[in-house]
């Protein structure tokens, strides 16, 4: 068993991996050069001049200066070269594409809870189509927690206080893993799960299972729950500006800045309404903090957003099931 | 033991020499020096605390706001204003010092360990009250007015109490070293070839007052950010 | 920075810049007079300048506490070099720290 | 007024019959003692019984390791053993070790004072320090602590139920003991240097200490004031960076690394000045690029503070600063470059001898380039999200820290050892042991390598069945290792009583702390010593040497 599993090069299974690993093998190449060149160097020279009697003196030499310059301008224009490289990717890491589908994360001691909007949710699994970019929404109930999908290099650390948005896109259907890659106390180790990349036209059968509703519809409803609606109505008439429609817009403050209504945006508006006050309304809204758990939050999030696209409140959740495709 | 590698012959064995110095000034160089470097290190040790303020402060100006307000000014206006003057007595210790006038010197120390307790007591005076008003971070904060403001006050208060509460300390520490400088300054230990001491007490004494320069704005006078 | 010249000065006893009396008296009221500016500062409306105003004078009054009442002015460079290093790394600090806070919110052009 | 010259510096008879070790007698006159030399040696006890403590984690962890399973240690156990692992080692052994044992014995020596410019500062330094890893003990057998050496919030302050106080508190002293030294080290640089000790004559290991002692200043406050909030938070319960009040973890890892950061150069530089000296010693040459060296040194110090957030890459600072720091992060390799250029490019031309200095400083040259480079792949923005929090990052800091720092201190052991006890150890058995610490360490952590980019996520006590075969053969060599770093314990005690008398000058080297006697009298030199030479001033010395003479 030992040997049959031995891996000593972790699967490609994204559209990043071949990237990242393109960089990999580039620095192994570099920098294994340089380091093997310099240990034969001194070994080379440590033999060749060893101590014997009729080498008891040094010999009265400087190497030329030149060499002074060259090996400090030649290493500093490559890692210029690498900087460029690794900054390229990274940044190519951090925005996400426009049509990527949603999928929120709660990272949780020890367990990683995954909710589709469609609406399923599933613990320490979470089942995607293949080809088609991904965006993770996540959050953290308590610690901080990374997401790591070693198969597709990637993850990203898992914050208590925010959301933080990574994708990526599969290429190969399959299980891969799932770790938390930031310790995060007892059972750090155990927090681990599998990603199951599946062809679109399962990945639709499997979401056809077993749902409570669209994540969309349950935030309707939560919606109701806490009486947002007593103030956020849908016409101009409430106390709370209308929420329709308000999705990645420009808001403007009451001190005349104006913010993106971001994931972000949103949960502060909930959490700490009086950290950013809408111009024209009074900060009357009450703080939900310590009421709304992160699953619900994530599911008042959803259903803003599905407000924000179509002005009219989302019964039919508009499922972002792969193109084409019929659930 | 040969001294002599630097020849000097004009210096007497002072008692106060320590046995691996060569000479006086030497001695008085590395103290001098020893105590800036140590004030580069106390300059960072608050800096950290400082920085991580002024991050807050440009996320929660609202809340810093607030929490200034809070304060009462006067009593941070009075105690800048004593602490300057404790300052400028601790100078005049020093120049007692310098020009060998032992009674002066026992004076102005006094004088500046007075006004230090004096800091310390208005320091009391307000601790007291922000406890009584329930404005100690933690289970038993009360503060309810702006209720959505509440815990970023709250954030703002745990730096009032960390950074005057680090300053007070320092204070309380200065003024356990001013009673040993008096206590020498007393046995007529210090006059102008041999001062050190006093004049290192009084470097960490000024940078205490600077200190406490950055901390009053910083936590009573922050002016409110006007909405729109 | 220090070299061989150095030895030479320290081979007296300490060397005794005695400041005159009517420069700390000076600086002290200066101190004073900042103090009450800053307060008076704070009560008016000076729009986004409040803020730097209260910082220019505070670091004013710390410059002639760190000048007058210890002797900086008098000092070897050396004694510049560290007060002068020091505020420089605290400048890293804030600095790059908010290089990440400020920019937080920038967007990542597609 | 008679002057110690060139003509000195060769080899000489027996030690003089007084000496610092033999000065005075009683327990009092150690712990009482304001003699550097004396410190030297209590810090030489109390970071070695820290170091075999940190090392015992370690092979637990090891065995741990050995199997896919969590099997031998629940993990709340492995959890503190990585912890106190981590604290031990960095606090309690390695940022203390070089500068503390060998920078205290060696600086007054070195620049011809007799002390350094604050003994009883230097004596309180080594009582916090014992302080401090006295408390450490204390939180070890009452139980432990869990957070990883890093203690992140929130997790220390609002979820551990371990002793996070106790270890942030013994890390808070254990950093004023540090600054103390720096201090002391800065105001000795500056003010206690023998007459004709200009500063392009210091040897290396003095810029070194230099260097390391601005950082020590300058980054371990932040770090002071930042448990200190931490202590707050999780004592009163709400603070600073608590995510309920607004607060930012984000901000805590900021101000962690800060210091922590930096940190890795207070370990790292005096190494590298251990490196110049004993490779001048060992080649009878003048280290190539002296001056090149020597600033590279202060050049490390100030750039290792601009890049300290290429440990946050994906803790989630903003995408455009971490481009910043990934920029920074190179140049800071820029220096180290220079410094493994010329020391190879010293051996040039010269007279290798390959006694156990030599030996370990190779060792260390090659190793700490391998770990040096791998922090180039962290610092490679795109690569570092796959390979951070990984073995990957396990193997490079072992590589530069173990492979680096702990080889270049055994160097520097076995190379003053004649001057700190006046014996000789035996050769033999050194070398063996140099031969077995090499082999084992590239076993131990090579895998590691491999481990971290096929995914094994570090801190983890119980790992997927794919990873077993790496993990079995980094299990072996640290045994292996182990064995290794016990040899020089047993042989150099041995070597007090039983090694060869070792004389003025053993290695026929340059430098002001083979002038006096082995070991030095208390106040360190018979008379002040006038420096006429430049560092490393071989060829000079073998003029004056006249004909050859065996060492
Ligand atoms: C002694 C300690 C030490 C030293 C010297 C270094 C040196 C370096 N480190 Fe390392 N590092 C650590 C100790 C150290 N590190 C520790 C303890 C951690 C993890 C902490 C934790 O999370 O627990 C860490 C983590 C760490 C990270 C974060 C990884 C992560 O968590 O994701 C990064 C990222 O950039 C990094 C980079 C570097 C770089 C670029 C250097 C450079 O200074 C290296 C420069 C040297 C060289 C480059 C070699 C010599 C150069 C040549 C021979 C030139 C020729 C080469 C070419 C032309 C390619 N280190
Ligand atoms: C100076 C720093 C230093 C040193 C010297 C070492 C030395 C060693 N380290 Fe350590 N290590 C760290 C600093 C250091 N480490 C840090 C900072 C971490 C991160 C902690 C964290 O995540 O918070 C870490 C983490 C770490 C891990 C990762 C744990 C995890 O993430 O789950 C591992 C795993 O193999 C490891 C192994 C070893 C080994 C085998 C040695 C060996 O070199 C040790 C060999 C030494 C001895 C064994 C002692 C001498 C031997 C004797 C006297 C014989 C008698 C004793 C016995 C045989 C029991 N270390
Ligand atoms: C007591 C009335 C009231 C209740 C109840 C209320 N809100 Fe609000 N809400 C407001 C007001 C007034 C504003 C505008 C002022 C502000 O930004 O604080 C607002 C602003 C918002 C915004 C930002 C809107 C924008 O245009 O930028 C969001 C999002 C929001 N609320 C969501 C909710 C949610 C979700 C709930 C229920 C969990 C809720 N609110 C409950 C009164 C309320
Ligand atoms: Cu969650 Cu580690
Ligand atoms: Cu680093």
């Amino acid at each position: 068993m030992m040997v049959a599993d031995f891996p000593l090069w972790p699967e490609q299974a994204s559209t990043f991996a071949k990237d990242v690993d393109a960089l990999y093998i580039f620095l192994i190449i570099l920098t294994g050069t340089v380091s093997v060149g310099i240990f034969l160097t001194i070994f080379g020279l440590a033999i060749k001049y060893r101590r014997r009697p009729d080498n008891e003196l040094a010999q009265d030499y400087e190497p030329p200066k030149i060499l002074e310059v060259t090996w400090i301008v030649v290493p500093t224009i490559i890692f210029m070269g690498l900087f460029v490289w690794g900054s390229w990717l990274y940044f190519h890491l951090a925005r996400v594409p426009d049509d990527a589908l949603d999928i929120y994360a709660t990272g949780k001691q020890w367990m990683w809870k995954f909710q589709h909007p469609t609406g399923q949710r599933e613990i320490n699994t979470l089942h995607v189509p293949v080809n088609r970019p991904i965006k993770i929404t996540m959050a953290s109930e308590d610690v901080i927690h990374s997401l790591f999908f070693p198969y597709f290099r990637t993850k990203m650390d898992v914050l208590p206080n925010r959301y933080r948005s990574m994708w990526f896109q599969a290429t190969k259907t399959g299980r891969f893993h799932i770790f938390c890659a930031e310790y995060c106390g007892t059972l750090h180790s155990g927090m681990i799960g599998w990603v199951e990349v599946m062809e679109p036209t399962e990945y639709q059968k499997w979401l056809a299972g077993g749902s409570e509703g669209s994540m969309a519809s349950q935030g309707e409803q939560l919606f109701q729950k806490y009486a947002c609606n007593t103030c956020h109505t849908n016409d101009a008439t409430g106390r709370g500006p209308v929420l329709a429609g308000l999705y990645g817009k420009d808001v403007t403050l009451s001190n005349d800045t104006t913010v993106k209504a971001d994931d972000n945006y949103i949960r502060e508006s909930i959490l700490n309404p009086q950290a950013k006050v809408v111009k024209g309304f009074n900060p009357i809204m009450p703080t939900f903090q310590g009421q709304v758990s992160e699953d619900d939050m994530m599911k008042l999030l959803a259903y803003v957003k599905s407000i924000g696209q179509n002005t009219a409140p989302a019964t039919t959740p508009a499922p972002a099931g792969a193109k084409g495709t019929n659930p | 033991m040969s001294d002599m590698a630097l020849g000097n012959e004009h210096h007497h064995h002072h008692p106060f020499l320590q046995h691996h110095f060569e000479d006086l000034g030497q001695q008085h160089e590395a103290s001098t020096l020893g105590m800036w470097m140590f004030l580069c290190t106390e300059i960072l040790f608050f800096g950290g605390v400082l920085c991580a303020y002024w991050v807050y402060r440009v996320m929660y100006p609202e809340a810093w706001a607030v929490g200034a307000h809070l304060q009462q000014t006067g009593w941070g206006a009075t105690n800048t204003i004593v602490l300057i003057v404790s300052s400028l007595t601790m100078a005049l210790a020093v120049r007692a010092a310098q020009l060998g006038k032992r009674g002066q010197q026992l004076g102005f120390l006094f004088a500046t360990l007075i006004f230090g307790t004096a800091f310390l007591v208005v320091k009391g005076i307000e601790y007291h009250r922000h406890w009584e008003e329930g404005l100690f971070p933690g289970s038993h904060f009360h503060w309810h007015e702006h209720p959505e403001l509440a815990q970023k006050v709250q954030l703002f208060m745990c730096f009032y109490w960390g950074m005057t509460g680090l300053h007070a300390l320092h204070m309380i520490i200065g003024a356990g070293l001013l009673l040993w400088i008096m206590w020498r300054a007393y046995k007529n230990h210090f006059g102008p070839e041999y001062y050190a001491p006093v004049e290192v007490m009084g470097l960490y004494w000024h940078f205490v007052d600077i200190v406490w320069i950055f901390l009053f704005p910083f936590l009573y006078l922050i002016h409110e950010v006007h909405h729109g | 920075m220090a070299d061989t010249t150095e030895h030479h000065q320290l081979e007296h006893a300490p060397h005794v810049h005695v400041t005159p009396l009517w420069i700390y008296i000076a600086v002290f009221l200066a101190l004073a007079v900042g103090t009450i500016v800053t307060y008076l500062a704070s009560l008016v409306d000076l729009g986004m300048w409040n803020t730097p105003v209260a910082l220019i004078i505070a670091t004013i009054k710390a410059v002639l506490v760190i000048l007058f009442f210890m002797h900086v002015i008098h000092s070897t460079r050396l004694t510049w070099v560290t007060v002068v290093g020091s505020f420089l790394w605290l400048g890293i600090l804030f600095v790059l720290t908010f290089a990440d806070y400020l920019t937080r919110g920038w967007s990542l052009f597609k | 007024m008679t002057t110690a010259t060139l003509h000195d510096v060769r080899l000489s008879g027996a030690a003089s019959d007084r000496n610092y070790f033999n000065d005075e007698y009683g327990a009092l006159s150690w712990f009482l003692t304001k003699d550097h030399k004396r410190i030297a040696i209590l810090y030489l006890i109390s970071v070695s019984v820290l170091f075999v403590i940190g090392g015992f984690f370690a092979m637990m962890m090891r065995i741990e390791l050995l199997t896919p399973e969590g099997d031998l240690l629940t993990s709340d156990t492995y959890n503190k053993f990585f912890t106190m692992h981590g604290v031990v080692m960095i606090f309690f052994f390695l940022i203390p070790v070089i500068p503390a044992v060998l920078g205290n014995f060696l600086l007054p020596l070195q620049i011809g004072a007799k002390d350094l410019a604050f003994p009883k500062i230097n004596l309180l330094s080594w009582y916090l320090y014992m302080l401090a890893a006295g408390i450490g003990l204390i939180v070890i057998v009452t139980g432990g602590v869990d957070t990883g050496w890093t203690f992140y919030t929130p997790f220390s302050t609002q979820y551990s139920n371990t002793h996070v106080f106790g270890t942030t508190f013994a890390g808070f002293i254990a950093g004023f003991s540090s600054i103390l030294t720096g201090l002391n080290f800065i105001v000795t640089i500056h003010r206690m240097r023998a007459p004709g000790l200009t500063w392009y004559r210091l040897p290396l290991f003095v810029w070194a200490l230099y260097a390391t002692s601005i950082v020590m200043l300058l980054a371990t406050p932040v770090l002071a004031i930042t448990l200190v909030m931490l202590m707050i938070e999780r004592t009163v319960g709400v603070g600073f960076f608590d995510p309920a009040l607004g607060g930012d973890p984000v901000l805590y890892q900021h101000m962690f690394w800060f210091y922590s950061h930096p940190a890795v150069y207070i370990m790292i530089l005096p190494a590298m000045g251990v490196a110049s000296d004993v490779v001048a010693a060992f080649t009878r040459k003048k280290i190539f690029g002296y001056r090149f060296v020597a600033f590279s040194s202060l050049a490390i110090a100030f750039l290792g503070f601009l890049v300290w957030a290429h440990h946050l890459f994906v803790a989630g600072i903003s995408v455009y600063s971490a481009m910043i720091f990934a920029f920074l992060t190179f140049f800071v390799a820029v220096p180290s470059a220079i410094k493994v250029f010329n020391w190879t490019a010293t051996l040039y031309k010269a007279s290798v001898s390959w006694q156990t200095p030599m030996l370990y400083i190779m060792g260390f040259i090659g190793l700490f380039t391998i770990g040096g480079v791998t922090g180039l792949f962290l610092a490679s923005l795109g690569l570092d999200i796959h390979v951070t929090d990984t073995y990957f990052v396990v193997a490079h800091f072992h590589y530069v820290m173990v492979g680096g720092t702990v080889m270049a201190y055994l160097a520097g052991i076995h190379y003053w050892w004649p001057k700190i006890t006046g014996r000789m150890y035996p050769e033999w058995w050194a070398r063996l042991a140099a031969l077995l610490v090499f082999v084992g360490f590239n076993l131990t952590f090579f895998p590691q390598f491999i481990l971290g980019y096929v995914g094994m996520p570090r801190r983890y006590h119980a790992y997927a069945p794919e990873f077993q075969v790496l993990n079995v053969l980094s299990t072996a060599g640290a045994s292996v290792l182990a064995v290794g770093y016990m040899l020089p314990i047993f042989y150099l005690i041995w070597s007090i009583w039983n090694g060869r008398p070792a004389g003025k000058n053993p290695w026929g080297a340059v430098g002001l702390e083979w002038t006096t006697s082995s070991p030095p009298p208390k106040e360190n030199f018979h008379e002040t010593p006038v420096v006429t030479w430049e560092a490393y001033d071989y060829p000079g010395m073998m003029k004056a040497m006249g004909e050859t003479q065996h060492v």
